[in-house]
Parts: structure tokens; C-alpha cells; sequence
């Protein structure tokens, strides 16, 4: 038992590990895209070490299945989300830091 | 030290609370009303939640080995206030809508000022 | 341990509600607004009320948020800059909270089961609610059966509330746009998404609806589950699609039948010779009669609650729909 | 079998009336039906009284759980008394309705307005005879939304901004009663008000119980508009449709008074509320301030319904005033005019609704000359404005009677000359109205435009008011007899709590 506690606690802490730093990254980083970049990926590793966490402090029973559920499903909507607010904000015109930096320069070039 | 303890989960409400009611009555937006109303809101149903605990207790729903239950009365009263507010908050929304269709404007001063130029 | 959390999410929840007064861009204000509604959810739970946690999560976080913003498409994200003095409601508020602390000087210690309020009223339903309506979860014996007055009054206020919307804002079809326009046409993955996922969210719903009797969750929770799975749908495929799927007419004759089924429970109980809402008397037996009139009872607030609450995201959106036509 | 349910018919028939009224629509049978239900709901609080009055105190356990465990109802005579008024006054109102909304309201809103008249009758209702304070919340809020749809009914812009004041300043006050509700709850263990008013004794001088006891107060002293917190009232009650004016003036402040009287006699001891708390003393003066303050700006306005309004906040201060003497004279003085009052406020609403319905216009000019174009209206609005003055023979007369007596009983000789100086202002804002209906000739545009009187359906509601305004200042043995038995049995009622405590011990 002590061996499954002291994984699921490794795999919790590095799952609040990735929480943390996509949010730090969602304050760091200078743009839209870089962020939502930060936010999403580390978004879904952490979804999936932290239930995999909890997975092992379950005794294999309802609850198990629960948070299997769980996984699968914010597997599915949380990219879908990322996504659409990525293509949305390119369909409303955003560009990316690249873009931008090479559009200025068509300006002043 | 004891008495802080044990009662600072009501004054943290009522710090809640007051944060609410102020936004409620200072604010000149009308949205930023309705959520100052919500957040006064929410903050009432603290206290209940926070007086139908038990230490110890677990949630009231039966479960073998459990002895110690928390009070589900509190619980009951606080789902019905929620739905009460939802309601609430939906119809203010509503006539925010047609306010701001008739008026051109949801800030209650201009409105105001609208209402007394007539 | 659970007392730590609990201080931590206070805390988060106190700078929220600051920062909320603070705050001009009326879109951040609402998108704190929900993170404060779903942090009081979750201090809802660490303090066992976890049917009120569901409850919140569902219709602050979600419901009243999703209402906000649209209420915001139509209105605009800024607030201006007011010039009027704060100095008035700063006194009435300083002068109200002087009060409310003068009030819990005298108040029970926090969580000491020795409490007035676990005393009196509440051990019956902790002790004799498993045995007298024989359900293991104690709030919906509570909501459903000892309290059901409340319940179908709450129900009303729901239903009061389609009304206000409605004689407020009126839905309509929009003639002028066409179906296929409408909706997040080129998002191709979110259609596929949402195809998945919106049947499972409707099961989940009947989970909640069923399970209400054991488990956190019932009538109201469900019934705002299905109708953010069509609310989804009206998202993703367009209004005219999803006025295609449900119609507002067949709405509104769902939000008076939910109403008029819980009432009938407690007409064929007073026909049977009870009070009004006295299961007991609706079947042979009293336990078999509390449990048909609580899942009846259910369903009629689920069925209200779904109605009204998608009529209006109805009134809402075709009011966004209309303006963005002009 | 339906003796046995008594209790609980007035509120179940409009309950259920409501969404059968959404569901059949737009026709002339939603009129039918709406107003149907209410005649039956008004039949039902008849009996309601009656059996009040002869066995005294009904209680219904709803769900067939004995209080406290369940929702208790509490059928008294106060309550009775004044539910008997509010579902009169409602079906007289909807009989009223439904020439006089074509006017004011769209077509296609008529039967939404129906439904939430009848959902705020039910809300009014329930909170009457509701014996459980947390219940009451609920029925408050049932009563609030529904009243929040009538105001912004109105075809007037301004109608939307007074809906969403009152929203506010209602939600805030509903809060505010959720707060001290959930306080004594803290402190007593207990939503059932008798139960509460025996447990409260265990913790008198508990400063949770003071401050719940006080936001209690004031939060209903929002929802009926007492002098400060009436901000509210006026703009609700100019922009509302006339008809639901004609309502909400004549009963939904009067359910926030009885509200209040309940709190404070059955559940707060009278003593522990009037005599340590000193709220007597509070509540005389804003109730005071109240008379003058509002007479005077109801003198200063132009538009009639505002006037009325004002005169609104006026009367209830009136009710205030008999509620902080503490003595069975002046309880009953409150009764008394809790019930007159709605009779008075119906007819005059409902005159001024009959004005906009012909001339279009509610302002203070439009009345010139009315008292040729449209007598009986114009002799409604005079004989009902004579009863807010306090004439002999109208029923105004009676209520300011009984609270003079109530005031010299106690040797309080200047509240007793306040209450007639209240009333020589009550003569300028009515006079004003009728001078300009008898004593001014028709603007240019009006004598032109050929006014005739309103349909029979819209006279007959507002004539049986002014009618019942002269019957019961003349014959009173049915309100005197009500209200004194309501009042005697809310001063009794702090030994049938302890007694009741012990039945449950």
C-alpha cells in the first residue's frame, strides 16, 4: 500500500507541478498564443497525473470508475476548448507575435 | 485566540457580504449591480453552509461507519436560495436588456439624466 | 487539514470579491464573479454540503455566468468611470457589517456539534429521515418530503422568473438569417465534439435526475445539466437549429407541466385523504409512497427547471441574434 | 373534505391557477379563468375567516409532517383578515383588468400578465398564512418576481428602470430577512415562528438574536416601504400599469405590514422588541416623518399616480404609527386600516387608470373639466379621496378614529394632532385632483376629443370599492370585530407560545 501512496503522491505533486507553472506562464508569457500554448498543454498533463493520482488512492470501486470518466472526458473538452479559442481568436483578425513583427516591418519597410 | 478560531469563518462572510452589498448600492452599472447582488448572495449562503457544520461530521448522506452527520436543514434552505437567486438574477439580467434597448445606456446615472430631461 | 483548506479558500475568495469591486472591464468582472461562485462551491463541500456545492457549481459558475455574458454582448464590457461620491454606501455598509460582527459575538463556536442548530429540529432528520422516508441522502428526504412546501415554491419562483424573461424579452425565430449561417459553422472540430459529448452530457443529466435519492444531485441540478447540453447545442449548431430540436412553445407547456406534476402529487394525496404533499397516504405502503411521490415530485422540478432554464438562454440569445442582424 | 384543507386553498388554487393561465394564452377564456380563480380564492378566504373567527387558530402541517419538522400553516384571524382583503381586492382587480390593460399592456403579454397576477397572489397569500419563516422567504420571492413583471409591463419606458429599482432594493431586503432568519435559526435550532418565539426566550439577551431581530425588521421594512427605504415605491407604483398599480397599492405593502406585525408580536416578544430594544420609539418617528414628508411631496407633484404613491408611503406610516402605540387600540387601529386602506388606494388607482384609459394621460392637467366628461369616475375618485382625508361616514374615518383613540388611551396628545395634521395634507394632494376635475375648465385638446365614461366592466370593480368604502364606514361590527379579535389574540399570544412548547416537550 505504502508503494501505491508514495507513486500517487509523486504523481500529484508533478501534476500541481505543471498546474503551476501553466499558470505561471499564463502571467509570463507576452501574448495570446504563447499563452494559450502554456495554459492548454500543461493543462492536460496535469488533468492527467492528478487523476491518476487520486486513481491510485481509490480502492478500485465505483469511485474508480468515476474518475476514469472524469479523465476521458476532460481529455476531450479541455483541447476542444483550447482550440476553439485559438481558431476563434485567428478568425478575429489576432496574429501571432511573428506575424505581427513582420507586418510592422512591411510598414515601416 | 480560541474565540478568533472559532469565528472566523463568520467574519470572513461578513466581509463577503458587505463587499457584495457595497457593490450593489455604489455601483452605476447595472451589471456590475446584479453581480454585487450574487456575490452578497452567495456570501448569505456561507453562513448557512458554515453554521450546519459538524467537526468531524461527514455529508449527510448515509454511509456505513459514519456516526457524525452535519446538519442537512441549512443545506435544504440554501438549494432552494440559490434557485431563488438564479431567478432573480435572470429577470434583472432581462430588464437590464430592455433597459439598455430603450435607454442606449445601462449606467443608471445617464438614465437618470435621460428620465429627468423629460 | 480540512480547517487549512478552508482558511486558503476564504482567503481566494475574499481577494476575489475585492478585487471585483475594483475591477472596470465588466468582462473580467463576470468571468471573477463565476471563479468566485465555483471557489464557494468548493468551500461548500469541504464543508459537507455537498448537494449545495453541485447546486452552485452548476447554476452560479455556469447558468448566471453564461446569462451575464450574454447580457454583456448586448450592453458592452466597459463600465464608466463614475463620478459620483462611494462616500453614502460605504456608510451604510461600514454601519451593516458594525452590525452583523456585533451579531456573531454571541454566535456558536464553529462546528461544535453541542450547537443550538443541531439540537432541535435537525437530529430527526438525521436520525429518523433514513427510517420515516427511507432514502440514505438526508437533503433530498429534507427538500423532497418535510420541506416539499419549499421545494414547490421554489419551483414557482422558477417559473415566476420564464414569466418576468418572457414579458421582457420576447423569443423569436429569426426569418432573416439563414439556419446553416448561424452557429460556429467552421469550427469542424467543435461540431464533432459536441456530437459526443452533448449525448453524454443528457445522460449524465438522467444520472443526476435518478440518483438523486442516494447520491448529491436531484431535480434541479439535472435539469440544469440537460439544459446546458442544448444550451451547448444552440452554441455550437445555431439558434435555429436548436429551435428545431426543442421549440419555445413546447417549452413553455414543459415549464407549466413540471409545476402542475409536483402540484398533482400532493392533489391525489389530499384526494386520498392526506395533507396536501403527505406521501404516505399515495401507496399501500408509507415508505413505497414516499418514495414514488419524491421521484415524481423530482421530475417535476427537473422538467420546470430544464424548460425555464433554456427558454431563457432562448430569450437571451435570439435577443443577441437580432442585434447582430442589425 | 374540502373543510380540512381549508387552510391551505388560498394559496393552492392561485398556485395552480397560474400555469393552466400561461398554457391557454392569448384568448378571452384566460380572462374568464384568471378571474374565476381568484373569485374562488377570495370564496375560500371567506370561509377562512369565518372558521378563524369561531374556532380561532387553524393549523395546517403540510406533507403531513407535524410542525416543526414540516411547513406548518397558521391561520389566525389577523391573517385571515387581511388575506380576505387581498383576494378581494385581487378579484376586483382582474375583473378591472382586462378593459384597462388593453390600453397599457400588448396584446400578445396579456395572459402573462394574468399569470403573474395570480403568481402574486399566491406569493401574497402564502406569506400570510405561511407559519414558517423560512417558507415566508419563499413566498416573498414568489410574490417579488411576479410583482417586478407587473411594474415593467407597462408600455412607458420608465416602467423598466422603477422594475429594475424595486428588484434591487426588493432582492436586497429579502437578504437582509435570509440573514436574520438564518441567525435566530443559528440560535434556536428552529424555522417554525412559534417554535422560535418559545426558544428565543431560552436566549434573551443574546446580541445574535438582537441583530438578527433587527435585519429582520429591516429588511421587511424595505419590502413595505417604511419612510427611508420607500425610495422604491413611488417610481413602481407611477409606471406600473394601472391596474397592477390598483393592486400592489392596496396589498402587497399591507402583506409586508402584517409581516412585520407577525414577527414582531409572535415571534420577538412584544416586551423584548418595544420595551428593552426601544424599536417602538423608532418606529413612531420614521412613521411620523413618513406621514409629513411624503404628504408633503405628494402635494408638490403633477402626475396623480405619483401623487397617489406618495400618499401610499403616507398610509403606511399610519399603520406604523398604530403598531408602535402597543396596545390592543392601536394594533387594531393598524388592522383597520391595513383593510380600508386597500378599499381606499383600489378605488382611487382604479379611477386614475379609468382617466388614462379615456384621456391617455395621468398628469394633473388631464383631470380638468373630468368631472362633466366622466361623472362616475370622477365621484369614485372623490368619494374614495374623501376616505384618505378621513371624512365621517367613509372608512378612513374609522381608521384615523381608532388610532386617535389609541393615541389619547395613552395621553399621547400630539401624535393624536399630528394624525389630524396628516390628514389637512391629505386634503391639499386630493383636493388639488378634484379641483381640477370640478373647478377647471377642459384644455383646448380635451374639450375638443369626445371623453365618454369607461366600460361597465372597468366602473363596476371601482364603484363596489367606493360602495364598500361607505358600507364599512357606516356598519364596521365586521372589521372592528375582525381586527379586535386579531389584535386581542397577538397581545395573548406570548402564553399560547409557552403553552405550545409544552404540548411539544
Amino acid at each position: 500500500m505504502l508503494f501505491l501512496d508514495v507513486i500517487s503522491s509523486i504523481l500529484l505533486i508533478s501534476g500541481v507541478f505543471f498546474g503551476l507553472s501553466g499558470a505561471i506562464g499564463i502571467f509570463k508569457f507576452p501574448d495570446f498564443f504563447t499563452r494559450i500554448h502554456a495554459a492548454s498543454i500543461t493543462d492536460s498533463i496535469a488533468t492527467i497525473l492528478i487523476v491518476g493520482g487520486l486513481l491510485l488512492q481509490t480502492s478500485f470501486d465505483l469511485n474508480t470508475v468515476k474518475l476514469i470518466f472524469i479523465l476521458v472526458f476532460l481529455m476531450i473538452t479541455s483541447p476542444t476548448a483550447s482550440h476553439a479559442l485559438a481558431k476563434s481568436a485567428r478568425h478575429g483578425g489576432l496574429l501571432t507575435m511573428a506575424e505581427a513583427k513582420e507586418k510592422k516591418q512591411e510598414k515601416t519597410g | 485566540m480560541n474565540f478568533i478560531l472559532d469565528h472566523y469563518n463568520y467574519w470572513i462572510t461578513i466581509i463577503l457580504m458587505m463587499a457584495g452589498f457595497y457593490i450593489v448600492i455604489s455601483a452605476n452599472n447595472l451589471v456590475k449591480k446584479i453581480v454585487g447582488l450574487n456575490v452578497f448572495q452567495v456570501s448569505v449562503f456561507l453562513l448557512y453552509i458554515t453554521m450546519g457544520k459538524v467537526s468531524g461530521g461527514t455529508a449527510p448522506i448515509v454511509v456505513d461507519g459514519a456516526t457524525q452527520y452535519s446538519n442537512p436543514l441549512p443545506h435544504v434552505l440554501i438549494l432552494t436560495a440559490i434557485v431563488v437567486g438564479v431567478a432573480t438574477t435572470a429577470v434583472g439580467l432581462a430588464l437590464i436588456v430592455r433597459i439598455k434597448g430603450a435607454y442606449g445606456t445601462v449606467e443608471e446615472n445617464e438614465f437618470k439624466d435621460q428620465d429627468d430631461a423629460i | 487539514m480540512a480547517e487549512l483548506i478552508n482558511l486558503v479558500l476564504l482567503a481566494m475568495l475574499a481577494l476575489t470579491a475585492l478585487r471585483i469591486i475594483f475591477l472596470k472591464d465588466l468582462f473580467a468582472v463576470i468571468m471573477l464573479f463565476g471563479i468566485f461562485s465555483f471557489l464557494s462551491a468548493l468551500i461548500f463541500i469541504n464543508l459537507d454540503a455537498v448537494d449545495v456545492a453541485f447546486t452552485e457549481a452548476s447554476v452560479g459558475a455556469g447558468i448566471s455566468t453564461v446569462l451575464m455574458l450574454g447580457t454583456l454582448a448586448l450592453t458592452g464590457r466597459k463600465e464608466k468611470a463614475n463620478s459620483h461620491s462611494s462616500f453614502l454606501p460605504l456608510v451604510v455598509v461600514c454601519i451593516t457589517g458594525a452590525a452583523l460582527i456585533y451579531g456573531t459575538l454571541d454566535m456558536p463556536d464553529f462546528g461544535d456539534p453541542d450547537n443550538p442548530v443541531h439540537q432541535h429540529v435537525a437530529p430527526r432528520y438525521i436520525e429518523e429521515s433514513p427510517k420515516e422516508v427511507g432514502l440514505p441522502n438526508m437533503v433530498t428526504s429534507v427538500l423532497a418530503s418535510y420541506r416539499g412546501f419549499d421545494t414547490l415554491g421554489e419551483v414557482v419562483v422558477v417559473f415566476a422568473a420564464l414569466i418576468a424573461v418572457l414579458s421582457l424579452l420576447s423569443i423569436r425565430k429569426e426569418t432573416e438569417q439563414d439556419a446553416s449561417e448561424s452557429g460556429l459553422k467552421s469550427h469542424h472540430v467543435l461540431h464533432v465534439v459536441a456530437k459526443l459529448v452533448i449525448p453524454l452530457i443528457i445522460l449524465f443529466a438522467l444520472y443526476v435526475q435518478f440518483h438523486g435519492d442516494f447520491g448529491p444531485g436531484g431535480g434541479f441540478q439535472a435539469g440544469v445539466i440537460a439544459a446546458a447540453a442544448l444550451i451547448l447545442y444552440a452554441l455550437v449548431f445555431g439558434l435555429p437549429n436548436a429551435f428545431a430540436v426543442i421549440g419555445a412553445k413546447f417549452l413553455y407547456c414543459m415549464a407549466s407541466a413540471g409545476v402542475l406534476l409536483y402540484a398533482s402529487v400532493g392533489l391525489f394525496s389530499m384526494y386520498k385523504g392526506g395533507n396536501f404533499l403527505d406521501y404516505n397516504k399515495i401507496a399501500a405502503e408509507p415508505l413505497a409512497g414516499q418514495h414514488y411521490g419524491i421521484i415524481i415530485i423530482e421530475l417535476g422540478v427537473g422538467i420546470t427547471v430544464f424548460a425555464v432554464m433554456l427558454s431563457i438562454f432562448y430569450a437571451f440569445s435570439s435577443q443577441t441574434a437580432r442585434s447582430n442582424i442589425k | 373534505m374540502l373543510e380540512q384543507h381549508l387552510a391551505a386553498l388560498p394559496i393552492l388554487i392561485p398556485l395552480l391557477a397560474a400555469p393552466i393561465t400561461f398554457i391557454l394564452g392569448r384568448s378571452w377564456f384566460t380572462w374568464l379563468f384568471a378571474t374565476s380563480t381568484s373569485a374562488l380564492a377570495c370564496f375560500f378566504s371567506w370561509h377562512l375567516l369565518a372558521a378563524a373567527l369561531s374556532d380561532g387558530v387553524l393549523s395546517y402541517a403540510l406533507g403531513g409532517w407535524p410542525p416543526p419538522w414540516g411547513i406548518e400553516l397558521r391561520v389566525d384571524t389577523a391573517n385571515a383578515f387581511v388575506l380576505l382583503a387581498v383576494s378581494t381586492l385581487s378579484t376586483l382587480v382582474l375583473v378591472y383588468a382586462k378593459d384597462s390593460i388593453e390600453k397599457e399592456i400588448e396584446a400578445s403579454k396579456h395572459s402573462l400578465f394574468y399569470t403573474a397576477h395570480l403568481l402574486c397572489l399566491a406569493g401574497l397569500s402564502g406569506m400570510l398564512l405561511t407559519g414558517d419563516a423560512f417558507n415566508l422567504f419563499v413566498f416573498l420571492e414568489v410574490s417579488s418576481l411576479a410583482t417586478y413583471t407587473l411594474v415593467s409591463l407597462a408600455s412607458d419606458r420608465r416602467c423598466l428602470t422603477a422594475a429594475f429599482r424595486y428588484l434591487v432594493m426588493g432582492t436586497i431586503g429579502a437578504t437582509f430577512i435570509l440573514i436574520g432568519v438564518g441567525m435566530l435559526y443559528m440560535m434556536t435550532g428552529t424555522l417554525n415562528m412559534l417554535d422560535l418565539a418559545s426558544r428565543i426566550d431560552v436566549y434573551e439577551s443574546s446580541r445574535t438574536i438582537n441583530t438578527g431581530m433587527a435585519f429582520i425588521i429591516v429588511g421587511v421594512s424595505i419590502k413595505l416601504a417604511l419612510f427611508p427605504l420607500h425610495m422604491w415605491l413611488p417610481p413602481a407604483y407611477t409606471y406600473a400599469p394601472s391596474a397592477v398599480s390598483a393592486f400592489l397599492a392596496s396589498t402587497a405593502t399591507k402583506v409586508a405590514v402584517y409581516v412585520m406585525i407577525r414577527f414582531i408580536f409572535t415571534v420577538f416578544e412584544v416586551e423584548h422588541v418595544f420595551e428593552e430594544m426601544r424599536m417602538d420609539l423608532i418606529l413612531m418617528v420614521l412613521a411620523i416623518v413618513a406621514i409629513f414628508k411624503s404628504s408633503y411631496t405628494a402635494i408638490v407633484q403633477s402626475n396623480v399616480k405619483t401623487v397617489l404613491a406618495y400618499s401610499s408611503v403616507a398610509q403606511i406610516g399610519y399603520m406604523i404609527l398604530g403598531l408602535s402605540l402597543v396596545s390592543v387600540t392601536g394594533l387594531m387601529a393598524s388592522f383597520i386600516h391595513i383593510f380600508n386602506h386597500a378599499l381606499m388606494k383600489g378605488a382611487l388607482f382604479m379611477a386614475v387608470g379609468a382617466v388614462f384609459y379615456r384621456v391617455g394621460s395621468v398628469d394633473i392637467k388631464a383631470f380638468r373639466g373630468l368631472g362633466k366628461q366622466m361623472p362616475l369616475t370622477m365621484a369614485a375618485f372623490t368619494i374614495a379621496g374623501l376616505s384618505i382625508i378621513g371624512v365621517p361616514l367613509t372608512v378612513g374615518f374609522i381608521s384615523k378614529w381608532y388610532l386617535v383613540t389609541a393615541a389619547l388611551e395613552q395621553n399621547h396628545w400630539v401624535i393624536a394632532a399630528l394624525v389630524l395634521a396628516g390628514s389637512l395634507l391629505a386634503v391639499v394632494y386630493i383636493g388639488r385632483v378634484i379641483e381640477a376635475a370640478y373647478f377647471q375648465e377642459p384644455t383646448e385638446s380635451q374639450a375638443h376629443n369626445k371623453i365618454k365614461e369607461v366600460p361597465w366592466l372597468m366602473l363596476t370593480p371601482m364603484w363596489v370599492l367606493v360602495l364598500a368604502n361607505i358600507y364599512f364606514g357606516v356598519d364596521t361590527s365586521l372589521t372592528t370585530e375582525a381586527a379586535n379579535a386579531a389584535s386581542e389574540w397577538l397581545f395573548q399570544n406570548t402564553e399560547m407560545a409557552t403553552t405550545r412548547q409544552e404540548v411539544i416537550k
